[in-house]
């Protein structure tokens, strides 16, 4: 055996010793298929600060099941987490998958809770919604443009394609490019509705399903224009992506300004329910809808509802 | 007259009693013919072998020689659309009825290949796994390999390393580790396919000297290109032939006859090698 | 003359075979310095063990990447037999070329082309529901194995079917049935084949997400039985890099754990394949 | 010479062969009513779009629309066209370094950096098609955006997607040459062949077979992928008239919208799902038309 592939299989020897030792390092990986009361203490145990969690408030116990759209998730999966230091019995799983996942597990009875980010509509009527929190939509550009605010009726024009040139509006010599979102998303329906524009009627460049992509999208290309969650936004300037948000009519669009209701293209975010709810149902939307996760909702960049 | 005998000659057209009357041979084909699909390779032949008789098969290439010894073991069945007709006897017994194991036939008629092709494994476990599949005790194996090795004169050359790769022994090696192969689970009949046609000279004296003497246990049949080589060790022979594109014997008897005497006009001239 | 014409073109080809070679792994460098430079820092030994906490913006992913191994090891428990079980009933069970054969290949074929999301929705109501398995890492492993099935039977089929004829008929001839044949022959001789599919599999179901967001789920906490959901690496990066806001340092953090895990169980399979090839040629 | 015990182990070693057999059998036919299965419930989850819109509007429709109500459309065929192009594009793209990597590792470099370039071939596999997105958008797409806008385009679709299934393509074709017996180039190299005209007339043909199997699993790869291809193709619902053309695919569609769809239209988008598995199916067995006559 030459020298060279001595040495390699040694380090490929450490390696797979490493590897276990990742394993084992993972703190009380338990027992497969064996529900031992062990491997769930040791799993809260990962988490810095359950011991100054409050005391359990009410003997609260079972499981509940969230299913829903992926912007809500993150949040609810969040507040799940608090929930259940609060209430030791407690069990909430929390599964994403689009906000029409969430309404037809709903509806069936697979998921107790649904989460979706966009109005019921009339097919769904059936349904309560429990408002948890508003997300804004504002319109961004490339960081460079110099085009710093843009009139309800620019961006009609704009969407319709009867402005190709951002020399039009006083920018550089660049054709425009629109940035759509996909048929059903949410914002693109609060948007659609604050313009009056018809999906049908507008020119699109590109068609993008989530926020993050339409970031992307415009922080790549110095001419592009799209609209996307104001609470994306904020996160990405902070961390110094080159985009720039458009005030929409003379509102600035920031999270105080979605709260206070001044702002006007926003989105709920929902929680869905069915029918009769059962204690836990019941417990667990108080406590999404109360201050007690304010610092969650903020965290994620979303705004608290007006209460 | 044996009427078997009668028979083939009938058919082959060719001279002389194939078997002592009274004795039956140890294998036997009765009008065999092979199909692939819907090409003929074979058709009517009509062979016998004593027992502990050596019978050369010679021919030009394409003639159906190999595959009328695969028929022999039914190695015909691996090729899909491969049809067999007519009847071979392997020790008086049927082996074309559906009745008989081909696995177990295998065994009683053991085959060596043209190229040597041990397998990728150990010298001892080219032997053993075989061994092994035929219900051979662990205990009788270690003395059986020996034997089998001792047998065709390798195991002086290869006891220090029974553990090593078998592809690393020498073509002539490889080839009598096949034979031994064959030989540890004691076969009635052997084939073998041009077994010299891939080594050189000394190898192939090695392994012709070793074939003719394998004649004491077993009953042998060899197809070979090597005129010379077949007059040296066969006591029977036969004169493949491809007629109208189908393969089929023109002569066959007793060796002396079938070299010395060829009644066939073009058996007689490829053995004096006036043709081709 | 043509000599020296076959040499240069063989100098040519190899200068192409390098240059592409250089081009493959330099697009690979580009990204790989990418998710280097963008996620290494926040990469340490805290990270690798402890669960996510702020929806994956601080704490690490110790549970993800239990997750994440135990749906890999239910992926490969069923898809491996499977596989090389359908593989090897098309190479040496059945002729190839026959009516039953196409069908099973053309099926095959057909299921490598079922877009993931698709596999998802599907196994969230045949795993999920029907079966009763809920969402949980049972459901996400076996909707991986069927995804990867495609795959491992492909590489092991070529593998069986690259084993030399004289291999066959020399087992044949003396007698050796199928089962013998496969086990002492045919499979050491595809190992390289199986590897190779193996490989490949296993990169694919680590980096699959859109499957199993429906069946593995989403749930960040440490799994207690395979009947428990479980968020997958690939999940969380996409999590993080798509509806977590300002965690896409974190997503390429993941990435890159994600990239080295792959690496150390590439590397530790081909080690074993040649450990058990070699044992097998000798002794 | 001592006889061997036979008939016991016989009657076991039939049975043997005949479990597994069975066992082989079975897991065949396990492999193939998987997809079966999936069609089920892909033709189930489609049915009242089959039923309340026809397959003839799928056809007919120029463009797709499926929530503009009573306006709605439902036109499929520049999907279908858009994962073609896309699909195809990428195949060819990967399929050069994918056989020349393949030819370096087994031919042309040394053991040393060949195990390394089969290493990072096999990462390159494992990125999660997300991570490919993300650096396809970031990197790819403002290079193609200075060229010719808006950058979200076929070509970048078609980059992306190569760099993804190249590794199919690579690590099978590899596989493939490993099989062709040593014995074959040995015997080429006797005949004077110099190493390219081994490879060219011997190890390439005689693994030829494999190497086209690898294409085909890369190519079926590709027409599946998501993710990736949402990110950097642009998503416009058109037929491409130029390689910086946006265009969108049958799954690109699907993952875009199957999330917030609801009632018809995500029934509608189940159908797009079969249409793509029909037509996938269409070019298998047209594909298989030559392999059946090559076997009689």
């Amino acid at each position: 055996m030459s020298p060279l592939s001595k040495h390699l299989r040694r380090i490929s020897t450490l390696a797979v010793v490493a590897f276990c030792g990742l394993l084992a390092g993972c703190e009380g990986l338990p027992a497969i298929g064996v529900t031992s009361s062990e491997g769930r203490d040791s799993s809260s145990d990962l988490m810095p600060g359950t011991s100054n969690a409050p005391k359990p408030l009410s003997p609260l116990s079972g499981k509940l099941t969230i299913t829903g759209s992926s912007t809500v998730a993150p949040l609810a999966a969040e507040m799940a987490t608090r929930f259940e230091q609060r209430h030791r019995d407690v069990r909430i799983d929390v599964q994403t998958g689009g906000s029409s996942r969430g309404i037809i597990d709903v509806q069936s009875g697979l998921a107790g809770i649904g989460m979706a980010s966009r109005q019921l509509s009339p097919f769904e009527a059936g349904l309560t919604a429990h408002r948890i929190a508003v997300d804004g939509v504002c319109l961004i550009v490339h960081k460079t443009n110099p085009v710093m605010t843009l009139t309800d009726e620019q961006v009609v024009a704009i969407y319709r394609g009867q402005v190709s040139n951002w020399s039009e509006l006083g920018g550089a010599d660049l054709p425009v490019v629109v940035v759509n979102k996909a048929a059903g998303r949410a914002t693109l329906e609060v948007f659609l509705n604050h313009f009056g524009l018809d999906n049908a009627e507008i020119k699109a460049d590109i068609i993008v399903g989530e926020n993050q992509q339409g970031i992307k999208t415009v922080a790549g290309n110095p001419s592009a224009i799209a609209y996307v969650s104001i609470g994306t936004v904020s996160a990405e300037v902070e961390r110094g992506t080159a985009i720039r948000s458009v005030p929409a009519g003379n509102v600035a669009p920031t999270s105080e300004n979605v709260a206070s209701g001044l702002y006007p293209i926003t989105r709920p975010l929902l929680f869905v329910t069915n029918g009769e709810l059962n204690d836990l149902q019941t417990a667990f939307i108080e406590f999404a809808q109360s201050p007690d996760v304010t610092d969650l909702i903020e965290a994620q960049y979303f705004v608290p509802p007006n209460r | 007259m044996d009427p078997l005998v009668q028979l083939s000659e009938s058919v082959s057209g060719s001279s002389g009693p194939v078997c002592e009357p009274g004795i039956a041979p140890m294998l036997e084909t009765r009008e065999l013919s092979v199909t692939y699909g819907s090409r003929r390779a074979l058709s009517g032949v009509s062979l016998a072998v004593p027992r502990h008789q050596i019978l050369a098969i010679v021919g030009p290439s394409g003639c159906g020689k190999s595959t009328f010894l695969n028929s022999l073991n039914r190695l015909t069945d691996l090729t899909p659309n491969c049809r067999v007709e007519g009847s071979i006897r392997v020790d008086n017994e049927e082996i074309l009825n559906a009745d008989c194991d081909p696995m177990t036939l295998r065994r009683r008629v053991g085959m060596v290949f043209q190229k040597p092709n041990p397998f990728p494994l150990s010298i001892c476990r080219n032997l053993a796994i075989p061994l092994k599949e035929h219900g051979c005790a662990k205990s009788d194996m270690d003395s059986i390999i020996e034997e089998a090795i001792s047998d065709v004169g390798l195991w002086d050359e290869v006891k220090d390393r029974l553990n090593a790769p078998a592809l690393s022994l020498s073509g002539g090696q490889q080839q009598r580790l096949c034979i031994a192969r064959a030989l540890a689970l004691r076969p009635e009949v052997m084939l073998f396919d041009e077994p010299c046609s891939a080594l050189d000279p000394f190898s192939i004296n090695v392994v012709e000297q070793l074939i003719a003497s394998l004649r004491e246990r077993v009953t042998i049949v060899i197809v070979t290109h090597n005129l010379a080589q077949a007059r040296r060790i066969a006591d029977q022979a036969a004169v493949f032939w491809q007629r109208d594109g189908v393969g089929t014997v023109i002569e066959s008897g007793p060796a002396t006859l079938v070299f010395g005497a060829p009644q066939d006009p073009e058996a007689a001239a490829y053995l004096s090698g006036h043709c081709c | 003359m043509t000599r020296l014409r076959s040499a240069k073109i063989d100098r040519s080809v190899a200068v192409v075979c390098w240059v592409s070679a250089a081009a493959v792994c330099a697009t690979f460098g580009c990204l790989l310095i990418e998710i280097i430079r963008a996620g290494y820092a926040e990469v340490s030994w805290e990270y690798l063990t402890s669960r996510p906490l702020d929806a994956g913006r601080a704490g690490g992913i110790g549970t993800v990447l239990v997750s994440t191994v135990l749906v890999l090891l239910v992926c490969l428990a069923v898809s491996i037999p499977v596989g090389v079980g359908a593989a090897t009933w098309l190479s040496e069970f059945t002729t190839p070329g026959s009516r039953r054969a196409r069908f099973v290949t053309g099926c095959v074929n057909l299921l490598a082309s079922v877009p993931s999301i698709i596999f998802g929705l599907f196994g969230m109501v045949f795993f999920s529901q029907m079966l009763n398995l809920g969402i949980s890492i049972l459901s996400g492993g076996l909707t991986l194995a069927c995804m990867v099935l495609p795959i491992v039977i492909q590489t092991t089929y070529s593998g069986l079917r690259s084993a030399a004829v004289e291999l066959r008929l020399g087992a044949a001839a003396l007698g050796l049935s199928r089962t013998s044949t496969l086990w002492y022959l045919l499979f050491p001789a595809a190992t390289n084949g199986v590897v190779a599919g193996l490989l490949l599999s296993l990169g694919r179901a680590m980096a699959e997400t859109a499957a199993l967001l429906f069946t593995s789920g989403y749930a960040t906490r440490m799994p207690e039985s395979l009947l428990d959901s479980g968020r997958t690496l690939s999940v969380h990066i996409y999590d993080l890099a798509i509806n977590v806001s300002g965690a896409e340092s974190r997503a390429y953090a993941s990435a890159f754990v994600l990239l080295i895990l792959l690496l150390l169980v590439n590397l530790s399979t081909s080690m074993l394949a040649e450990r058990w090839l070699r044992t097998r040629q000798t002794a | 010479m001592s006889p061997i015990s036979l008939r016991l182990s016989i009657l076991s070693r039939r049975t043997v062969d005949l479990i597994a057999g069975r066992w082989f059998c079975a897991t065949a036919v396990l492999a193939a009513s998987i997809v079966l299965l999936i069609l089920v419930f892909v033709v189930r989850e489609a049915s009242s779009a089959l039923s309340d819109i026809g397959v003839v509007r799928f056809l007919t429709d120029d463009t797709w629309r499926p929530t503009a109500g009573a306006k709605a459309s439902y036109g499929i065929i520049p999907m279908l066209a858009g994962s073609l192009f896309v699909t195809s594009g990428a195949v060819i793209v990967a399929g050069v370094p994918g056989v020349l990597s393949a030819l370096l590792i087994r031919f042309y470099a040394p053991p040393f950096l060949a195990t390394i370039h089969r290493r990072v071939i096999e990462l390159l596999a494992g990125v999660p098609s997300v991570v490919f997105g993300f650096w396809g958008l970031v990197v790819l797409v403002p290079i193609i955006n200075r060229l010719h806008p808006p950058g979200q385009s076929l070509l970048a679709g078609i980059l992306i997607l190569s760099l993804m299934i190249l590794p199919t393509i690579a690590l099978t074709a590899e596989a493939a040459l490993r099989g062709v017996p040593a014995s074959y180039s040995s015997a080429a190299a006797a005949l004077g062949m110099g190493r390219w005209a081994t490879i060219w007339n011997v190890s390439l043909p005689v693994a030829r077979r494999g190497i086209l199997a690898g294409f085909l699993l890369a190519a079926t790869r590709a027409i599946g992928e998501t993710m990736a291809v949402v990110m950097v193709c642009g998503n416009i619902v058109q037929v491409p008239d130029s390689l910086f053309a946006p265009v969108r695919t049958v799954t690109a569609n699907i993952a875009m919208e199957m999330g917030d769809a609801q009632a018809e239209h995500r029934s509608a988008l189940f159908l797009t799902g079969l249409a793509l598995m029909v037509l996938v199916a269409l070019f298998l067995i047209a594909a298989g038309g030559p392999r059946r006559s090559e076997v009689s």
